[in-house]
Formats: structure tokens, C-alpha cells, sequence
């Protein structure tokens, strides 16, 4: 699994000892991931910026280098230069380091992200535990932020952006558990090799040529989890419509109201790589992660550097066409409203989040278990995995289609009584 | 609500924000982020508008009026003109009527449809929507620029008339404006008045019961949307609008959503003035301006008997009215602007009052009100 | 895109230069205005930033609203006395490097309610600009060309001689009280309403001698807070455009003119 | 039960009369009265304008509420007049909500002090500023005045 002994092997001498080659290797693996993620989030400042401007029948930037391509460097080498200002009445040190809090941990979850076939920086048993511990970290920062600053609209962005991570959290999390069941573990490198094969029924069937598309998507576990984890990303990563601990036309800029220059800057990169983070989370979670045609056929003709060549190009696809996605929504949807969106997301999310793990159980149930776990009730032995599978697709299929439309139906209900102006 | 006694929190939204439409400031006491009292503070585009009509000739006034409401200079213009006319008696040609409400309208599909992408701009939509309404304000400006030579403080009406005649250039750019109207129309509501969000954001939102609307003096889409069919076009026609067929729109509710759905009714009703107008426009009699005040100089010289004379014409945001004292000298004795957008204003406080910061910014873009009319 | 100051400037050294280009080039192609609309102006500004004219294509469609994250304060309109101090704030606000553009002739110099009891007759009198765009309101192409002669004055200014760079330290500006008579500063009123006759180019004493016996409170206009001189030096076109006896005669500039 | 010419004149008069008028007054001490009896039995439901005159010649404010009936129509003026030493009218909020911001602003340029009106600050001026800048005794400045001094 961990290749990346390779390149520390070419680097480094052989006689060196053993915590030198060790030191040597994270720092190559966390320089790549760093400046691998300041060129990600220039661009994509800049495809945001271009897409919207296309959305708007604009151009956007186009002056800065070949079509505006250097953008995101002008605006870098104007805010790290800019002046840096702490509000007098500022809480100083929290203030100072609310950023760093914010950053931190979302660089902190690149690390555990299998960017390819055999690319993972660490390999994790526990992936997705950490994903969801680290995540919540950047949370206290936006709060340090909010608080230190002093000021009312920080302060309402900051509470806002707690609330709004407390209830996103929830979903997010039951969301990536039904995989977890399917998977049977929680290791993100090794999601996506269970992913091979042909839609749905993946490497089941005999015979069936290794296309790379057994994606979770094409489960009805997978596709419901899959949604569900896509909005609750949306609101991780505030994006609109769930931009309100930020929303400019209400709060000025939330909890980031007082920051200037260099600070700024890093609360930008913070989103934009939280954002790209969660893109890739969910590549690799529901849509096959670097798998994709050809992968296993360059595996196969024993060019192993090639396939993980092409696996890097399909999760980036895949990520950047996900990022696309929230671009487009953020040019076309205005916001939620606070309570709206806290009610969004306990009294929609949360029920189908729930009624998905116990769709995911009840696939691992009818897939992989025998008569006799199921006390003799129900004769599976003697089907095909494949039949299999589709019996519990069709099962899952009805239970995730009917409990949609009861959670939209029940939440029909006749809004609260409007407020009058009395007379 | 419950035993602890939560601290308020008192938040300035304005006078530099950014969807405070200008420099209007509110005070909010907030609890959480439910709105307990809202105070709209004033006067940070107090510019005189008043006091420098009174120290100027009639005329001069003219584009002082432009920038009231610097979104429909024409309709500002238009109130000012009918205001000096019945003060002093003047005939308007019957085709300088007709070029007038064909600016009118013009203006009021401009105002609506910015109007609406403001306000989606301020539930948090990224300048798109707005951006629709800005794609067809441009093409209408271009029209008054042909007429007028500016775009947006056109200062186009005289007395008895307006400056100039319609250039020859100006009806072909026109008709092909009106050929793209009703795609824009059905594209605009389309993408707007049904998207889940939008309605989520402005149903129950800011109600202006029918009863009180009234008496809160409100008047144009605010009014309407409240589910009152008053419009001065109709209460008090004036100029030619008392020859057009026309509906009035009017909400049930009187809720946020409600004042948005009474805007895309106008649009379609002004369309179909701007129709009616057209086909009659080639056979009107007379010339763009009442001879007796053609030159500038006559304008200049205008010199009313003494007495006073209130006027108002329906613009987009409202009835706008122009009340003139004259003494009979060249400059007007008292001149006061009775604003739409200032006195829409009344009832936002009452408005706001239980609904969440959010919807704050969403009830004043819904009332539509430009700063320069509302502190003049 | 070397301007001939930069160019004059490179051969100071060429290690400074360099750095001062790169600097210069980040901070040109990267001016995020204040979202600060005052009046009519401002729709215009808006303007600017659809899609007949985008901004955007200069990298300034970034509106920020929050004077911490702007670079550039478009002074977009009529100020009048009750929003000076707010102005001033604001652009006390913003981080240096900062840029003010003064779009139109209201907050160049009241414009057409340059006369009234309540307009500040120009935004020059508390804060410096750097551009000034003619117009009332200026059609969107105007401001663009503002920005971009805001563009070409970044180019010209060398690292050594910005003051924000050198001094470490940021001045605010003195900001205005709401007095009993106007704009207070320092308890002195400094822009009384009513009573002050203006010394504009058409009734200064030059150009026509009879009205030169209106003037009644010299002594006042003296307090007009004119902007420091080091901006003087880092903008040199500040008051090219301006013919030099207005220039001499306006007592805003007070004959600061190059 | 007032027995004040000016309440008694409207009563008394048929609408279609005093509505070709010239000038309707009404007392200073009924003008509540006078606005409930507008609104109420003439139907005059809004009030859609209210403005101050400075009359400078007499030494008077006058008051001018235009008011306006949904169902269409002209609106109808009537008038109060206060001196201007110390203008003083009851107000109208209580009968027109919507008077509050108009009385407000005529409070803030003319001085005309509303009893009875729940919030009466400056609108448009801060509380500091003394004077009010649309009497016609207020100093005026400007190159608009300089020039047009020899005109008036």
C-alpha cells in the first residue's frame, strides 16, 4: 500500500537510518500536499470567478495573464502585503489565532485523502472518524473568529456558523455511515477499491470486464447517502444557499468582518480548500474515488505508474466537476434562512440520513449474510452475489424512495401563523 | 418565552451595508436573531432637493428632480411637469402625452425589474437575478439616450411637453425592445417566481394587512400587493392615461412574495400600454411641445400666477407627488416632494417586527425605495 | 506594461525594482472595491459591474463589504455632512494600501448640491483621492477608465517612497463631529451650514471682480483639513487636469498643485 | 362637541361643496376632530401628503395634509396655521399612521413641534443641529444665492 516508501527510496541514501527516511518522506508528502493545495485554491478562485462571470453573461478576469490565469496570484500578493489590523477592542491573541484554527485542520484532512491508485499520504483505519473529528475543529475557529473580533456581526456570523455546523454534522456523518456499513470499514484508501467493476452490482458478476464504475452512487444506499452528503457539504463548506454565517447582504461578512490582509487570506484558502476537501470526500466516497475506465486495465498490462497517473486524473475530474457544481448553485440560488436551514436539516436530513443507515444495514444483511443469521427466514443461500444484489437493491430502492416522499409530505404542513402589524 | 431572560443585542444595519439600498441606517434590537424593535434612522442623503427648488426658476428644477428617484428620472420629471402645469395652466400636445406615458412605462419595466434582482440580491443570490433586470435596463436606457442624450438623468420634460421630439432611429430600437419584452417577462418569472427557495424566503413575510395599508399612507406595488387596487393612473388619470386599457394587479396576502408577483403583473400591464401607446403614436396631433413654451428661454421666464397646486403621477415605487406654493415670482414660494419610497417607509418598523434579521433586508427590498427620494 | 516613472524608477537598482513590479502588479490587478454606494452614482458603479462593461475582467468585481478586506473606497455619490464621519471611518477602516475614487461631481465637489445646507463640497476636504471621474452620475465606461488610471498610478509608485511601507504605521484621518452649525473637528466648525460663501472658480476674485467682496469668513477656511503632503508626492497626477489658476483659486487645494 | 368655526364649517357643508373650496382650515385645538371626521365619514383613508408652508409675510406656519380616498378621486387639502414663534399642532398619528415620518420631517425642517406624536425627533438632521433649515429666515449659502441675490 504505501508507495510512497518508493519515492523516499530514490531520494535518500540507502544507509541513512531509519527515522531520517521516515522525516524525509512526511516532509516531501506534506510539501507536495501544500503547495498542491495553494495551486488548488487559486484556481479555484479563478474557475469561480470565470464561471459565475459566465453564468452572468460577464467575462471576469481576463487581464491578469493568459485569460486571468494568474488572478489568484495578484489577489495573494496584494492581501499578504496589505496591512494588517487588529481592532483595538479585539480579543488580540484569539483574534491572531483564529485562523491558524480554521486552516489547520483542513489541511490537516488532505493528509488522509486517496488522491490515486496507491496515492494516499497516510492510511488510516479510521479514515472516516477522523475526517468527521477534524473537521468540527475549523468550527472553534470561525467561533474564535466571531468572538475576538468584538464586533456584532462576527459575533451573529460566528454563532451562526456553529449552529449551522452542529446541525450539518449530523447528516454529513449518518450520511458517510451507510457506506461504512456497506464497506465494513472506515478506511477512506480503501473506499475506492471497492468501488470497481460495473454500476451496481461492481465486481460480482463473473466475467464482467472492470470498467472502474461500481460506484456507491449507482446504489440506492449510495445515492440517497450521496445527495445527502453533497447538501450537507454545501453547508460544511458555506456554500450558498448556505452561506449565512457569511451572508453578506445581512451580516457584512460575518464572522470574518474584521479581518484584513494576510488573515483574510487564510480564512479565504481555509474555505476554498474545506471546500475542495469535501469535493474530493465525496468523490472518493460516492463516486469511485480515483476509479474510473481504464484504471484497471492499465493495472493489468502492468503499468502500474500510468494507472495511477490516470486515477489522480479521475478523482480530480470528479472533485473539480463536484466544485463546478457548487459554483453553479452558488450563481443560480439565493440563500436559506437561518431557521430555515436548522429545520432543513433536522426535519429532512436527518430522518432520510437515518432511514438510509438502516437501508445500508438491511443490504449488508441481504447481501452478505446466510440463512442462518437470518434464523432461517429468508433462503438466500442459494443466490447468485449478483441476484443478490438486486434484490436488495430493489428492497433499499423502495425503502429510500418511499421514506423521500413521506419526510416531504409530512413536512408540507401549513406554515407557522404569520406575524400582522396590528393596527 | 422560557424562565432565563436572554441578553438583547442591539446591531446597526447601515448606513454603509450592503443591501441597504443606499445610505439608510436601521437600528435592530435583536434577541437571538429575532427583530424585537427596528428604527430607521434618516437623513444621510439629505440633500437639500427642497431647499435648492426653492432658490431656483421652475426649470431649474427640472434635473434636480432627475435624481429623486435616479432610477426613473423620467417619472420624477413627469410629476414635476404636471405639477407646474396646473400651476400655471399649460397645454400639453396630445403627442407629447403620449411620448410621456410611453416614458413612464419604459421606466416602470426598468424599475421592476431591478427592483426584484435586488431584492433576490438580498436573500443572498450572487448579482445573477439582478443581473437579468440590469440586461434590460441597459437596453432601455439606450432608448433614453436617444431620446434625451443621457442615460440615466434624462431631464427630458419641459413644461408643456418634452425637449425634443422622438429621433427617427428611436421607434425601430423600440419595437425591436418590445419584440424581446415577453421572453424576458417569461424568462424572468420563470426563473424566479417559483424557485423553492425564493417562496420559502418571501411567503408570510413581512404582511401588510389589507386594512392597515391605508392608513400607513403606502402607496404603489406596497399598496397593491396589500390587495388594494389603487393606482393614481386610474384613481386620477392624467396625461392620456385615462384612454388606455389597463388591469390593476393586486395581492391577497400582502406579504413579501405578493409585492414580487404584483411587480411581474406590471410589467406584463406596462407592456401592454407600451402596445397600445405604439399603435396610436404615429396619428397623435400636435408636436412634442406646447409652442407657446418651445424655446428655453420661455421656460426659463415662467413666471405662474400665485397660488399652489399638489400633483402626482403613479411611479413605480409609488404615488409621487409634487405640492407648488407660488408667490408668482420666478422661483417656487414652497416645494415639497411627496416621496413614495420615503413614506412606503412608515410601516417597515411594524413590518419587521418578529421576523428574523435575515428577512429584515428581504421586507426593505421588497418596499423598493431609492435613498435619494426618500431623504431628498 | 512599464510606465515611464517605472522605468525612470528601475534604475535605482534593480533588485528593488523588480520586487517593487511584482508588488505593483499584485496590487493593480487586485483592487477589491468597498460595496459602498452612496446615491445615484451608484447605480452606475453596479453598472459598471455587469455585463456591458464587467469590471471583472480587471479582477475588481471582488465588492467586498467589509472595509477590512477593500482596497479601493468608489466615493459614489453625494456626501453629505450627517455621512462624512461615516465615510471617514470607513476609509479609516481599510487596510493600507488603500485608493479612493471619487466618482462624480457630487463627491468631487457637491455637484449640483454643491448649495446645500447639508452636502459636503467635495470628499477631498477629509480624505485624499487618487482619481477623480467627472460626470453626473459618469457613464460606466468612465469609471472603468478611472480604475484603470488608478492602475497606471499604482504602476508609478516605488516601494521606498509609499509611506504605508516605510512608516509601519497606519494615520487615521480625523474624523468629523455632527456639531451644532455642521462638520465639526477638534470642537472647531469646519464647514458651517449657511453663511459661507463658496470660492469657487466663478465668483472668486479673478474672475470677476465684483463679487470678490462676499467673502466673509476667511479665517475658517483655513481648517479644511487638506490632505498630507507625502500623498502628493506618491500621486503626481493628482491635480493634473485641474488649469492651474482654479487650481491656485480653490480653496480646497489651496494651491497644492504640482 | 366643538363649537370652533372651522369644524362646524366642515360639518356643516355638504363634501361636494367644500370640495371645490379653495382652502379649507381648521383650528389648531381640532384638528383631531377634523381628521377623524374626514377619514371616517367623508372616507378619506389616507393621508397621503403633509407638508409645512413657512409664511414669513404673516408670521405663521401653515400646515397643508393632503388626504386621499382609496376608491380614487382627487385629494382634498385642508390646513392648519400655528405662529411661528411657537409652532405647536396637535398630532395626526393616532387618526394616520402614516403621518408619523411626515410629521417628523416637517418637525425637523420647520420646527412645528407635534403633541402627541409617539417619537418626534429630527429625521433627517442630527439632534445637535440647531435651526431649521427650510424656514425662509435660514441663512442661506451657495453660489446660487450670491448670484441670484440682485433677482428675488
Amino acid at each position: 500500500m504505501n508507495r510512497t516508501i518508493v519515492i523516499s527510496q530514490i531520494l535518500v541514501i540507502e544507509q541513512a537510518p531509519g527515522w531520517l527516511v521516515a522525516a524525509l518522506n512526511h516532509a516531501i508528502i506534506a510539501g507536495v500536499l501544500l503547495i498542491g493545495g495553494a495551486i488548488t485554491m487559486m484556481l479555484q478562485v479563478w474557475v469561480e470567478r470565470r464561471l459565475i462571470a459566465r453564468m452572468q453573461d460577464r467575462l471576469g478576469p481576463n487581464r491578469v495573464g493568459p485569460e486571468g490565469i494568474l488572478q489568484s496570484i495578484a489577489d495573494g500578493i496584494k492581501m499578504f502585503t496589505k496591512e494588517d489590523i487588529i481592532p483595538r477592542a479585539a480579543d488580540r491573541w484569539v483574534h491572531l489565532l483564529a485562523p491558524i484554527v480554521a486552516l489547520a485542520p483542513i489541511a490537516m484532512m488532505l493528509a488522509v485523502l486517496p488522491w490515486g491508485r496507491g496515492l494516499v499520504a497516510v492510511d488510516l483505519e479510521v479514515g472516516v472518524l477522523y475526517i468527521a473529528a477534524v473537521s468540527s475543529i475549523s468550527g472553534v475557529g470561525l467561533m474564535m473568529a466571531g468572538w475576538g473580533s468584538r464586533n456584532t456581526f462576527a459575533l451573529l456570523g460566528a454563532m451562526r456558523s456553529i449552529a449551522q455546523l452542529i446541525a450539518y454534522e449530523i447528516p454529513l456523518i449518518i450520511a458517510l455511515l451507510g457506506i461504512v456499513l456497506l464497506t465494513g470499514g472506515m478506511s477512506l484508501a480503501r473506499m475506492p477499491e471497492l468501488q470497481a467493476g460495473i454500476p451496481l452490482f461492481g465486481s460480482s458478476i463473473p466475467g464482467a470486464p472492470d470498467l472502474g464504475l461500481g460506484w456507491f452512487i449507482f446504489t440506492p444506499v449510495g445515492l440517497l447517502g450521496g445527495i445527502i452528503f453533497f447538501i450537507c457539504a454545501l453547508a460544511e463548506g458555506e456554500r450558498t444557499p448556505f452561506d449565512i454565517p457569511e451572508a453578506d447582504s445581512e451580516i457584512v461578512a460575518g464572522y470574518m468582518t474584521e479581518y484584513s490582509g494576510m488573515k483574510f487570506a487564510v480564512f479565504y484558502i481555509a474555505q476554498y480548500l474545506l471546500n475542495f476537501a469535501l469535493a474530493v470526500l465525496s468523490a472518493v466516497v460516492f463516486l469511485g474515488g480515483w476509479q474510473g475506465p481504464g484504471v484497471a486495465w492499465l493495472a493489468d498490462a502492468g503499468l502500474g505508474a500510468a494507472a495511477s497517473l490516470l486515477s489522480l486524473l479521475w478523482l480530480l475530474l470528479k472533485a473539480w466537476g463536484l466544485f463546478m457544481l457548487m459554483v453553479v448553485i452558488r450563481a443560480a440560488v439565493p440563500r436559506l434562512r437561518v431557521d430555515q436551514l436548522m429545520s432543513f436539516a433536522w426535519k429532512y436530513l436527518l430522518p432520510l440520513a437515518l432511514v438510509n443507515v438502516a437501508s445500508a444495514a438491511l443490504w449488508v444483511g441481504l447481501t452478505e449474510w446466510s440463512s442462518i443469521e437470518w434464523g432461517n427466514l429468508l433462503p438466500v443461500d442459494g443466490l447468485a452475489p449478483w441476484q443478490r444484489i438486486g434484490v436488495a437493491a430493489l428492497v433499499t430502492a423502495v425503502i429510500n424512495l418511499g421514506a423521500t416522499r413521506w419526510v416531504l409530505r409530512i413536512n408540507r404542513a401549513p406554515a407557522a401563523a404569520p406575524v400582522v402589524v396590528p393596527a | 418565552m422560557s424562565a432565563h431572560e436572554s441578553q438583547l443585542l442591539q446591531v446597526n444595519i447601515g448606513p454603509q451595508h450592503p443591501s441597504t439600498h443606499g445610505v439608510f441606517r436601521m437600528e435592530v434590537t435583536l434577541d437571538g436573531e429575532t427583530v424585537v424593535a427596528l428604527r430607521p434612522v434618516f437623513g444621510y442623503l439629505h440633500r437639500n432637493h427642497e431647499q435648492l427648488a426653492e432658490a431656483s426658476s421652475y426649470i431649474q428644477t427640472m434635473p434636480y428632480t432627475d435624481r429623486l428617484d435616479y432610477f426613473n428620472s423620467m417619472t420624477s420629471n413627469y410629476g414635476y411637469a404636471l405639477a407646474v402645469e396646473r400651476l400655471a395652466g399649460i397645454e400639453v400636445p396630445q403627442r407629447a402625452s403620449y411620448i410621456r406615458a410611453l416614458m413612464s412605462e419604459l421606466t416602470r419595466i426598468l424599475n421592476h425589474a431591478t427592483a426584484i434582482g435586488f431584492m433576490i440580491n438580498d436573500m443572498g443570490a450572487w448579482h445573477t437575478a439582478l443581473q437579468f433586470g440590469m440586461r434590460e435596463r441597459e437596453k432601455i436606457l439606450d432608448l433614453f439616450e436617444m431620446a434625451s442624450g443621457a442615460r440615466m438623468m434624462c431631464n427630458y420634460f419641459r413644461f408643456g411637453g418634452v425637449v425634443r421630439d422622438l429621433p427617427p432611429e428611436f421607434l425601430p430600437y423600440f419595437d425591436q425592445l418590445m419584440r424581446g419584452l415577453p421572453a424576458f417577462f417569461d424568462e424572468f418569472e420563470q426563473l424566479l417566481r417559483d424557485n423553492e427557495i425564493i417562496v420559502a424566503r418571501s411567503s408570510g413575510i413581512g404582511i401588510l394587512p389589507r386594512d392597515v395599508a391605508a392608513g400607513y399612507s403606502v402607496t404603489g406595488p406596497v399598496l397593491r400587493g396589500s390587495g388594494v387596487p389603487y393606482d393614481i393612473r386610474r384613481a386620477e388619470p392624467y396625461g392620456i392615461y385615462g384612454e388606455l386599457a389597463f388591469d390593476i394587479p393586486v395581492g391577497s396576502v400582502g406579504d413579501v412574495y405578493d409585492r414580487t408577483l404584483v411587480r411581474f403583473a406590471e410589467m406584463r400591464q406596462s407592456y401592454r400600454i407600451l402596445q397600445q401607446i405604439r399603435e396610436r403614436l404615429p396619428d397623435t396631433g400636435g408636436g412634442h411641445i406646447n409652442p407657446a413654451l418651445a424655446n428655453f428661454g420661455k421656460q426659463k421666464a415662467l413666471r405662474p400666477p400665485a397660488g399652489e397646486a399638489y400633483a402626482r403621477v403613479e411611479s413605480p415605487k409609488g404615488e409621487l407627488g409634487f405640492y407648488l406654493v407660488s408667490d408668482g415670482s420666478t422661483q417656487p414660494y414652497r416645494y415639497k416632494v411627496r416621496a413614495p419610497s420615503f413614506i412606503n417607509l412608515t410601516p417597515l418598523g411594524a413590518m419587521c417586527r418578529g421576523h428574523l434579521l435575515a428577512d429584515v433586508v428581504v421586507i426593505l427590498g421588497s418596499i423598493d425605495i431609492v435613498m435619494g427620494e426618500v431623504d431628498r | 506594461m512599464a510606465t515611464e516613472a517605472q522605468l525612470a524608477a528601475e534604475r535605482h537598482g534593480v533588485f528593488l525594482t523588480t520586487v517593487t513590479r511584482l508588488y505593483n502588479w499584485g496590487r493593480r490587478s487586485s483592487v477589491y472595491p468597498l460595496s459602498f454606494g452612496l446615491a445615484c452614482c451608484a447605480i452606475e458603479m453596479m453598472a459598471t459591474g455587469m455585463a456591458r462593461v464587467d469590471l471583472a475582467r480587471f479582477g475588481a468585481e471582488m465588492f467586498r463589504a467589509s472595509p477590512r478586506q477593500a482596497d479601493l473606497m468608489i466615493v459614489a455619490g453625494t456626501v453629505t455632512k450627517k455621512m462624512a464621519p461615516q465615510v471617514v471611518r470607513l476609509y479609516n477602516q481599510m487596510p493600507e494600501p488603500r485608493y479612493v475614487i471619487s466618482m462624480g461631481a457630487c463627491a468631487t465637489s457637491g455637484g449640483p448640491f454643491r448649495d446645500g445646507y447639508n452636502v459636503l463640497r467635495g470628499i477631498d476636504l477629509l480624505i485624499p483621492v487618487d482619481v477623480y471621474v467627472p460626470g453626473c452620475p459618469p457613464r460606466p465606461e468612465a469609471l472603468l477608465h478611472g480604475l484603470m488610471t488608478l492602475q497606471a498610478q499604482i504602476d508609478a509608485q516605488r516601494l521606498d517612497a509609499v509611506r504605508w511601507y516605510s512608516d509601519r504605521e497606519a494615520r487615521d484621518h480625523p474624523v468629523p463631529s455632527l456639531g451644532r452649525h455642521g462638520l465639526e473637528l477638534d470642537g472647531q466648525t469646519i464647514d458651517p451650514v449657511g453663511g459661507l460663501p463658496l470660492l469657487s472658480p466663478l465668483t472668486s476674485p479673478h474672475a470677476e471682480e465684483q463679487r470678490s467682496g462676499q467673502l466673509e469668513h476667511p479665517q475658517e477656511i483655513r481648517l479644511f483639513p487638506i490632505m498630507d503632503d507625502t500623498v502628493a508626492r506618491e500621486t503626481p497626477w493628482r491635480a493634473r487636469g485641474v488649469a492651474r489658476e482654479i487650481a491656485a483659486d480653490d480653496l480646497k487645494r489651496g494651491g497644492a498643485h504640482e | 362637541m366643538s363649537d370652533q368655526p372651522a369644524a362646524v364649517r366642515l360639518t356643516a357643508a355638504l363634501p361636494a361643496a367644500w370640495r371645490d373650496a379653495a382652502r379649507l382650515e381648521a383650528h389648531a385645538a381640532d384638528l383631531p376632530a377634523v381628521a377623524r371626521f374626514v377619514r371616517d365619514r367623508l372616507g378619506y383613508a389616507m393621508l397621503t401628503n403633509l407638508t409645512a408652508v413657512d409664511d414669513l409675510a404673516r408670521g405663521e406656519i401653515e400646515v397643508v395634509y393632503h388626504v386621499v380616498s382609496p376608491a380614487g378621486g382627487a385629494p382634498l387639502a385642508f390646513r392648519a396655521r400655528t405662529p411661528r414663534a411657537a409652532a405647536r399642532l396637535p398630532s395626526l398619528v393616532a387618526c394616520w399612521p402614516g403621518a408619523e415620518l411626515q410629521e417628523r420631517e416637517a418637525y425637523d425642517l420647520f420646527g412645528v413641534t407635534f403633541d402627541g406624536h409617539p417619537d418626534l425627533r429630527r429625521i433627517y438632521l442630527w439632534d445637535d443641529f440647531v435651526g431649521h433649515p427650510m424656514r425662509r429666515d435660514f441663512p442661506r449659502q451657495g453660489d446660487k444665492y450670491i448670484a441670484g441675490a440682485g433677482e428675488e
